[in-house]
Order: C-alpha cells, then structure tokens, then sequence
C-alpha cells in the first residue's frame, strides 16, 4: 500500500471520490462461455477492470512428475496483458504473477472436486485485458464461472472480493486510487454457500477490528457477486453450446 | 507440439475440393463474418477488438518516451508482438515465446512498418532527446483460425484510432496518433490441394502451406510471408494476389468506418 | 515435484489430533526450540542465522546506491528475496525461482514492508541523486518445516542490526540502520484437521493449508497469506490470530535481547 | 528497408555502385564437404557473405513429441556468428533468427522426401560467418548442398535467391548499402527444376509490376547458382569422403 | 590476478600483511554433520570464508540421459550468496559458477568409488556464505567432509588447498587483499594419501621454479587440513546421528 | 548427454599404450596438421580460421566503445566467449551455454589475460569516459578432437592481427592492435593411462582426464586448467610441462610467420 497521508479519498459528506458508500461495490458484470476455442470461459467486468479465464480439460497431466495419484492438479496461470496497465507490462512471467497464479491455483483446487480426476490436469487461464485494482479477485470470479462453465464439478463457488482501508476508515473494493493512496488491501476467496475461505491475503495496516469490519465488507459483498455468477451460467445454458 | 496428421480430415478436404466446397460451406474465396470494435480497453491508448468466426483478438497501443537513437535522431519507433498464450487453444502451451508467435508478431510488423503509415519523423518530440515509443501488443483470446488477418486487423485499428498520451508525460496536449493509410492482410491457405481464402481451424488443420499478404491502400504490396510446408506455382500466386486485392479493400472501409471521422 | 500422498501420515496426524497430541509431541499451540544469532557473516552489512527445530535459515542484508525513482525522489527502496536452493532438502531442484521460493520472499517482504519498520525517506541520501537500495536476501540451508516463521525471524534480525556501509560509499558514516518497530510472522498449518502453530516438517508433508501472519509492535496486521489446498471458517481465523499474538510477541523479545542496546 | 531518399545507389551509366547491371548477381562460390565431424556440409561465398551448413541424420526425434508418425522432421537453426556484422551481435537466438530458422525449415521439408524418414529427425545448422545482406538466402542455399552432400534424398534442390527495388528501380540481389538503403527485398526459394517456390518473404514497397520483375530475376539467377551447386557436389563426389 | 605493483603486500620484517609468514595458512575450523534435512553436510571457516556443503543421495538420477550404465554421476553445485561479497552477488548462476561446479564434480568423481552406484546421482550443494578469497578451495573441502558425513565411500579424502604470488614472493592460501593484488594463483585437490591431484587450476605468471614451490606449499596445508577433516569427522560419529 | 561408455575403444588405447602406439599411428607426443588463416572474414576486425585435424575453428575479433569501470578509469576491457553449437558435432545440443562451452572460452580468455599480451591501458581513448572494449568469440565448426588448443590458437592469431576500428567510432586512425607476446596453449589427455598430446576425438571418447596449460613466451605459465574425471600425479606433470614447452614455441612461430611483419 502506498499510504500517503496528503491524497483525499473521502469526500465531506462521507463518500467515496467516486460517489460510493464505504460499503457499495464497484458496477459488476459477468458473461459465460465468450471464448468459442475453450471448454469453458468467462468474462468479468468489474469497474474499470476486465478479465478473461479460459478452462481446459481435465486432461492428460504431463509432465508425469506434475501428476496426482489421488486427483486432478489445477494449472493456473494469472497473466496481464502489456496494455492493461498505465506504462506497458513487458510479456512474460514476474514474480507477482507467478505469486498470484500459486495461490489462486491452490484456492480453486479447495473447491473443485479434484478427487474425481485422478493423474489429470485443468488448466485455467487467467488474462487481465484492463486493469484498474483487485485484479486477482476480479480473476478468481471469473475462473470459478469459467470452470463452472466447463461443466468441472465444485463443492461450491468461489467469489473473489477485497475490502482495505483509507484515510483510516474501512472501505468494500478499493479503485485505483484507492488502492495507491490507501493503508490496507484485503483481497479474500469466498465461498458464498459455506461461508468458508479458500483465498486470503492482506498488506497495509489494519487493527484486528478494523479486519473484522473489512471480513463483514467482503462477505456481503460475495453474496452480491455470487447472485451474478449464477446469473451468467443461467444466461449461458438458455443460449446453449457455441 | 504431438500433432497426429489428421489423415481423414486432409481426405475429406480433398473430396469437399474437388467439389469445389468448403467443410463449413463458404466458397473458396468468401470470409468468415468479422466484427471489429475500437476503443474497447481503459488504460490502453488505443484498442480493438476483432471477432473472426471464431477466433477472437485484441490488440493494445501503448506509448512510451524513448531517447532516440543516435544515428536516427529524429526518428520515433515502432514495436509489434504477439503473444499465443495458452489461453487462445489447447495446443497452445506456456514458456517462451514460440516461432508460432514470433513470426505472427513480425509479420504483422512489418506489414505495418513496411507500408510507411507511421511517419517516425512524426514521432519526435525533441530532436535527439526524446521521442515517442509506439508498441501495439496482439493478444490472442481464441484460435478458431487465421489469426494472422484478425491480429493484422486488430492492430492498425487499435493503431488509427490511439490517442497519443503527451499531457501525462509532460510534453503538450493528447492527440490522435497519425496514420497514414491502413495496410491489411489477407492469408490464404492451401486445403485440399487448392489455396482457401481465410481458412478455418479444420482448414489449418488439414491443409499445408499458407501465404499472407499485406497490401496498401495503392494496391502495393508491403510483406510477403509463405509459411508452413507446401510449394506454389507463380500462376497460383497471381490468382490469389488478385483475390487479396479486393479483401483488402472491403477490411480496409471496415476499419475506416469504426474510425467514426 | 513427484509427490506421493502420504496417506498413512494423514491417518496418523488424524488419529493424533483427535488426542489433541502431536507427532512430536508438542501441544498445539506450542513452538520448537529457536535459536538466534546475529552479525555472524563477514560481507553481509547485517546478518542472522537462524536454527528452528531442523530448520536452519540464513539472512543477509547488503546495501547499494541507486538513483531514486523519479516520481520518489526521496524515497530508498527495499528489497527481499528468497532462495530455496537444493541444498535445503531433497525435494528442491536447482532452476529458475520456484513458485514457492517466489512466495516466501514475497510474504516476508510485504510483512516488513507493510509494517511501515523502514522509512524510505531516511534512505535518502541527496534528494533526486543518490538514496540507499536495502536487500535483505534469506537463504534456507536446512528445510525441517516452518522456515516462513524462521526466515521472516532471519530477516528482521538481520536488518535490525545491519550496519549502513557509509564510509565504503563516501556518502558519510558508518550507522545502524534506523528500524522501528519489529513485525514478526506466525504460521499455522492444518494438520489432521485442526490447525497447530509451528508446525514440522511431518505436519506440512501430511496436512493441508498453511496461513502466515505478520504482526507489528501494535499487534496490528501487516500481511496475510494462506497457501495450499484448503479453507477455513472466519472463527478458525479468530482463533489462531490470538494464538499468533502471543507468540509474535515472545519472538520480538527475542529479537530485541540480540541487538544488544 | 531504410528506403532513405537521400543516398545514390545508381550511378548515371545505370549501373549499380559497385558496378553490376540492375540484373546481375554478386559473385557466387560454393564448396561441399568441408566440415568432417557432419554428415554433409557446405560453405557458400555470396558476395561477401560467408555461411556454412552442417547436416546431421536422419537420427532419432527426441523429445518424442516433436515426432511425427509419418515423416521425418527438419530442425533449422540459423544463426549469425558474433563477429558476423559491423557491431557484435551477442551469442544466442533472437526473434529475427527464430522466424528465419522457422520459415527455412519449412521451405525445406518441402522438398526433402520426409516421408522416407518417419518417426526421425534431420538437424540443418547453418552458420552466417559474414553477412553483407541476403543471409537467409545464401543459407538456404547452403543447406541444400548440405543436404545433398549428406545423401537425403530431395524431390528437387532449393536455391536462395533475392531481388529488390532501389531508387524505384528493380534489382537483382541487393548488396549491404542496397539494402539498407533501398525500398524492398523479396527473397526467395526457388525449385530449379520445377519453377515452384518454397520460400517466400518480402517487406518494403512492390507494386504488381515491380514484383513480377523481381521474381522473373530471381527466377534467372536460381538457375545460375543451381549451375555452382551441382558442380560444386560433383567436385565433392570426384574428392570421395574425407 | 589484478597485479597492480602499487600495493604492498609484504612487512619489511619479511611478513603478510596479517602477520603471516609465507608458507602459513589461515585458520580453518571444521564442522560435520551440520545440515539435518541433508544425507551428509559439513561446514568449513578457512579465514573469513564460510563454505557448507550438503550431500543427499545416492539417488535415482533423472532424467534418464544423464544416467551412466558404469557409475553415479556427481552433479555439484558451487554457489555463492547474495551477501558473501562486498557488492550484492544476483541470484542464479553465472559462469563462473558453473565452470567452478564442473571441475568440481570432476574432480570428485575421481575419488568417489562412484562404480559402487551405476545409474545413480550423487547431489553435492557447495553454498559460499562468506567469501575472502579462496572458495572454491574450501568449498573442496566442505564437499569432501560432507560425502564422508554421508557415508558415500571414497578412494581417498579431497582437500582444496591454494598458493598464489605476491611482489614476486611464493606464499601460501592467499588472502582477499593477495588474491586481488596479487601476481598468480594455484588452487589445486589434493588426495593426502595418495599424494595424487584431482583438481588443478591457475592463473597469473608463475615461472616453473615458482610453481614448484607453490605446489610444495600446497602439499604441506594438505597435510594440515587433512588432520582437521578427520577430527571433524571423528567428532561427527562421537556426537551420532542427529 | 547419453554417453555410452566406449569399453572396447578403451581397451584397444590400453592395448595401443602397452606398444607405445596411437590409434592413428602418432607418438606420445606428435601432434596432427595444423593450418592457420588469418583476416579472412568481412565484418570481423580481426579474424582467423584453424585446421587441426578434423578440427575447424574461427575466431573473430570485435570492437566497442565503453564506459570504463569507476575504479578503473583508464583501462579497457578484454572479453572472450566460445560457443559449441550444434553444427559442431552430433553430440551438441542447443541451448543456453553448457558447461563445457563455458569451459573452453574462460580457459582460453584466463590463457590470454593473464599472460598480460594485451596492455588495458593502451585501450583507453579518454580517461573516465571512453575505452575499447575487444571481443573476441570463438566459433568451433568442427569438432575432431583437441578443440582447446585450436581455440586457443585461433584467438591469439585474430587478435595479433585485428585492427583497432577507430575511424568508423571516429576517434583517430585504424591502427593495428598491441599484442605484447603470443601465449599458447598445450592440451594433454589420458588415454590408455598415459599422457598423450593433442588427443583426437576417438582418444577424448575413451580417455580420460585433460590438462591445459597455456605457456607465454618466456615459458612461464599463465593458465592451467584440469578437467574430467581422474588424478595425476606432479611427476606426470612435470613431464608434461616440458613437451608443453617445445609446443608452444612451434606453435608460435605459426602465429608469427601469419603475422606478415
């Protein structure tokens, strides 16, 4: 986090600079089944930010050495596009992508039934086109659609959200601005019929109560994603197979 | 890459050739429908979208201030890449950049390099100190074939319709980059033993070589590129040449008319 | 990395558990035995050794002069990294930077980082010209379980007593570090179905998720992770936080004795 | 290409700066055989390019999945020696020889009989040791004699040859300044006996009439290197093996 | 070397700088046993270096090409810390690295009865913690210890020793300062039974009468340390497994 | 690399030792024919082609203009780099560096630098700002064995006659390079359990250990190198040290009559 002190993120009649509450989302939406050369696929809008996620498999897992005797491994990889960011990203891996593909493969192998898979791979393909703050949570939602797409049995879905904290109040899914000039970042994977978390990380600053407000944030906040995850895979059997 | 020869698929293209069909029911010169979209990405200065049957690409146009070098000091740059991620197919895996991706990105490149539309003496903001860097990046969403005339497309709109960013670097007010013309490309790939134009995924699959050609708004050509193995004749080249000329044509008002001046 | 599922360590961790007992006997909120040396490197401007059960952890701090970014003029920069070489157990193979090697840095260093303990502004050294790059590099020599407590202990101890190498420089004299505060990691591991503090190298092999706590002086929260297939319930969470309090809290102490002033 | 303006590539007798006619090659000598540790091998003298290729096989295809079940495949790699060019170019691939190593070993699985060799691999190295514009056609070249001189069999040879346009003029095989400063170069491999085409690359700037021009030079000048290439595998065949 | 004439490295009364005479070595202490994750581990303080080796196997050795029918293959790997020199080392390898690792392996390979294992790998893991000259020579050592630690059976102990010139002067184990100032340096593996070497290296400007004497240096701290290997390990097997 | 151990070959050297023979009729110490060209490249600035045996090898020499290190104002720098690439030999892969491509080129940049033929501060052009940088890169063709010596060989003679480009940098005259002394290397193999010199291909493939020695014209020895698996003993050494002597002096001459001055 950057945390300066001197930028104003919250205006006089509490606000947020964009006009939202502490505790409204940005606008979300979500299409299943936009890639025609994938087994499953899915689009997130969320404010500013775009992703993609591509599903394939199960398939063969090879190398040999990657395989599970037991279940399926989920191949996950989180990759921003060079123009999705002010200054271009040159292409290929660095180590925050590789850092969010681990986790967020690890997250989705919590809820896939990958028991059912045994010695297989899923690979899930994870493209930033636009990038305006909570990318890997805008990733997660869109690969658990995807993987439902794909027709990929799970125990549950897997919403991701992030609340954080500016100018020392609590705030459900920090913008860009927000996110440069706040104190905390708390991007958490939710399972919204559980009430479990398979995703969570955290920087910045934050007081146990303060952490406890943010928790409250993202979980109402997965409800609300959930109902439109459901929405588009509705949307997507009515239309049927590409 | 396994790539078992899909022996039923090459005699079935040659039984639908012979014919003069195609497995999806075009004829040999007809195109795919395709759908282009501008301006489609916040925090890319120019954007587009192009959906070809079923391949889908974006293309990105980022700027950057660059010293010029020192034997060209009033000259700008220019960069195209392509990246065939695994996300766009199956067979696609991830490492390195492939040869499949390196010659999609050059070729591209140089069509649009070659056909002079970026004038590099335009790119200059102070001679000898700082110019303008030019990097339009292709990203393949999906392969469902001739991704080389979508990335081309993709790219000189994302090109025509960038704002060049100079309030955020300091150096005067945004403006529309300059382009001058719009080189297109149109590919052609030998499937059942006669060239196809725009083949599909189960052409590529089944077929053999393929020829890309970029023309300019005169007409000229401005890249040549014979890829894969296969042969061809010089006649059979001027009979798709003269196909290309026409499909360049109507992509070239298609990209006109998303311009929207 | 082949990884055969230990099922009869599963069962055993189960049936342990289940007797609220560990494998090595410990409670489950209990630590192994950690020791801690400090300035024990010729070369490294600050060093700690650590040795956590059958963990063994070296961390080095280095310092260099860079030019400040231009939007942060007065600002220094930190950097740490993390190598889990095949010297530190069987299971690492020598190549590029791991995933897992990738984490740890990453979760060490957003804990110090995060913690606000470096002020970049001291690291200036001429505004715009000249600040201090601070590296903190951890090297796992003995992998016996839980080395992301181990090397974020490392890490803080090393740059608590690093010494600036000014006089090498020429930019002045040689001074300690200025660190405020001590933020401190505490990781737990599910194993046999509940989660343990500290847990060994048997519990990681045969348990599931792993979350990293990072806490400052305030018991505030710094830094977050949980790694590896599994969940847990918000209450979960609630629990092992206490428990992390407690224990952050005797490690700082620790830390504190070794700095001798 | 540069397609500078400003630098005079014709003199006023219409003739080129180094003296050849607009349809006139640089000097061509070739050699087969010169490398014992190959199979078959050949040096090619162009101008003042020198490039050597090295064949190696048919041997095994390993890894097993670049095997094909009905052929043999041809491995190309094309590199240009450090101290090939005016500045030092650093050891290793770089994106331009990628694409010249791809699109060669595509022009020549063309016309060797792959189909004699399935499940194998065929290596074709070839070494730029000076380069004065028009390497990958000089390699081309170069590697057919190789192949040849290795004893594959080929449906027929390939020969690399190039024109281009300076000073809105069609030439045959332009030289360094030619290229850098000129306005097209159309390179391409040639069947000899055929008349087909196996190679084909162009930038820069051909009207319709320009390009049948250059490729009716190209055409000519094939068949005066394929003249050299047959001696030069006669004279090497007369030498017996070394 | 560097060779720079104008830094003086010999006292008037005859002495080093560190008070030395010629054929002194620094001190070197040795541990065994040090590592628990390895098979075999040691760590060696030769002046300021610190070297600790690791050795884990014999192992099946993957892949299958590196794989002798005859013997194990031993793969060493020599690395430097980020922090064992003034200036912060990059991680990865580099080519002095991997030179240093070959001849070592080598080297090793010549007294390992590496026959007792075909189709097998040894891992050896030489980490320089801390570096003042010499590493390669006490990494040697470090290995040598460490395989005995491991049990893996050997024709003979290996102690890395090095004598070097200073102002036209023989003098053994050179220091940082000798080794940066210095005129020639001789970094050889000694076999101390068998008097036989395994490793040799150097570089500088040594006439033969020199390297004669160097090399007689270098037999007599062979001598020396080999004392201090075998107590190391006698303490080792007295303090039992760990 | 899958190296099948060649046991008859080693027992026909062992039975070829016991006579006193070679496998290709040489002595113990008998060397193949060597040939050497030199400036025989366009664009190298120095140049030179070795034949030795079934052994092909250019060396080229290049030259930059640098910034010299801080600490060094005033000298210039000397690189060399070797490369065994897979048009070498069929046992070649291709790849990053391998070991023993790293190998021959420190062994024969160490034989070159530290017999101090090339004076760094003769490559200064400005003190602080401006020095040569020379480059010199070996380029083994053909492996046929012994590839050291024929490296070593060819990089001496490409540098003792390149031409320092000075004109095209435009700071002066094209001048020949300095070289102070010609230091050349003798290489040596175990094969059927004694020292022969200049090993051919079927004598490296089933021998054993090498050493290098590289000699300067005063016979004193500037680099020494061991490689492969085996032990020798100082009187095996010493005697090849003295055939290494009468060597290097022949090969020498070589270098000198190619000079032309």
């Amino acid at each position: 986090m950057g945390g300066y002190g001197d930028v104003k993120l919250l205006r006089d009649d509490g606000k947020r600079l964009d006009g939202r509450t502490v505790d409204e989302m940005r606008p979300v939406s979500i299409e299943a089944g936009v890639l025609p050369a994938a087994d499953g696929s899915a689009m997130v809008t969320h404010g500013l930010n775009v992703a993609v996620a591509a599903v394939y498999g199960p398939m063969e897992a090879h190398p040999r050495k990657i395989q599970r005797q037991d279940r399926a491994v989920i191949d996950v990889r989180y990759n921003m596009a060079p123009f999705s960011t002010g200054d271009r990203i040159r292409p290929g891996f660095n180590r925050r992508s590789r850092e969010i593909s681990k986790v967020t493969a690890e997250a989705l192998e919590s809820v896939v039934l990958v028991e059912r898979y045994p010695r297989s791979k899923i690979r899930v393909e994870i493209e930033i086109l636009a990038a305006e703050a909570g990318t890997r949570c805008v990733g997660i939602t869109a690969a658990a659609v995807a993987l439902a797409d794909a027709g990929i049995p799970m125990r549950d879905m897997i919403v991701g959200v992030a609340s954080g904290k500016i100018e020392d109040t609590v705030v459900l899914d920090l913008d860009k601005a927000e996110d440069n000039y706040g104190q905390a970042d708390l991007p958490v994977g939710i399972l919204p019929n559980t009430g479990e978390i398979a995703f969570l990380q955290m920087d910045g600053d934050l007081s146990i109560e303060e952490f406890n407000l943010a928790m409250e944030y993202n979980f109402k906040a997965a409800s609300e994603i959930h109902v439109l995850m459901v929405d588009a895979l509705k949307r997507r059997y009515e239309r049927g197979d590409n | 890459m396994v790539e078992l020869v899909p022996t039923l698929l090459r005699q079935e293209l040659e039984r639908l050739a012979a014919d003069n069909q195609r497995i999806d029911g075009r004829g040999q010169w007809d195109s795919r429908n395709v759908s282009l979209e501008v301006d489609c990405l916040y925090n890319a200065e120019g954007s587009a979208k192009v959906v070809w049957g079923d391949t889908i690409i974006y293309a990105g146009v980022k700027f950057e201030i660059r010293t010029p070098w020192p034997d060209r000091p009033t000259q700008g740059s220019l960069m195209c890449g392509a990246e065939l991620r695994p996300v766009a197919h199956r067979k696609y895996e991830p490492g390195p950049p492939s040869p499949q991706s390196i010659e999609l990105g050059r070729v591209v490149d140089r069509g649009i390099r070659e056909s002079g539309c970026i004038d590099m003496e335009k790119l200059c903001i102070v001679p000898g100190e700082k110019v303008w860097g030019v990097m339009i990046d292709i990203h393949v969403l999906s392969d469902g074939g001739n991704i080389f005339d979508a990335a081309g497309l993709a790219a000189i709109a994302a090109l025509r319709t960038a704002v060049v960013p100079a309030e955020r670097f300091d150096v005067g007010e945004d403006h529309r980059l300059l382009v001058n013309g719009s080189p297109i490309m149109a590919s052609f790939t030998r499937a059942g033993g006669r060239f196809v134009y725009d083949p599909s995924e189960e052409e590529e699959l089944g077929g053999d070589e393929r020829i890309h050609i970029t023309l300019g708004d005169e007409g000229h050509l401005h890249s040549l590129q014979k890829g894969l193995r296969g042969v061809f004749t010089p006649s059979e080249f001027a009979e798709i040449l003269a196909v290309a000329e026409q499909k360049c044509t109507e992509l070239r008002e298609m990209v006109a008319e998303k311009e929207g001046n």
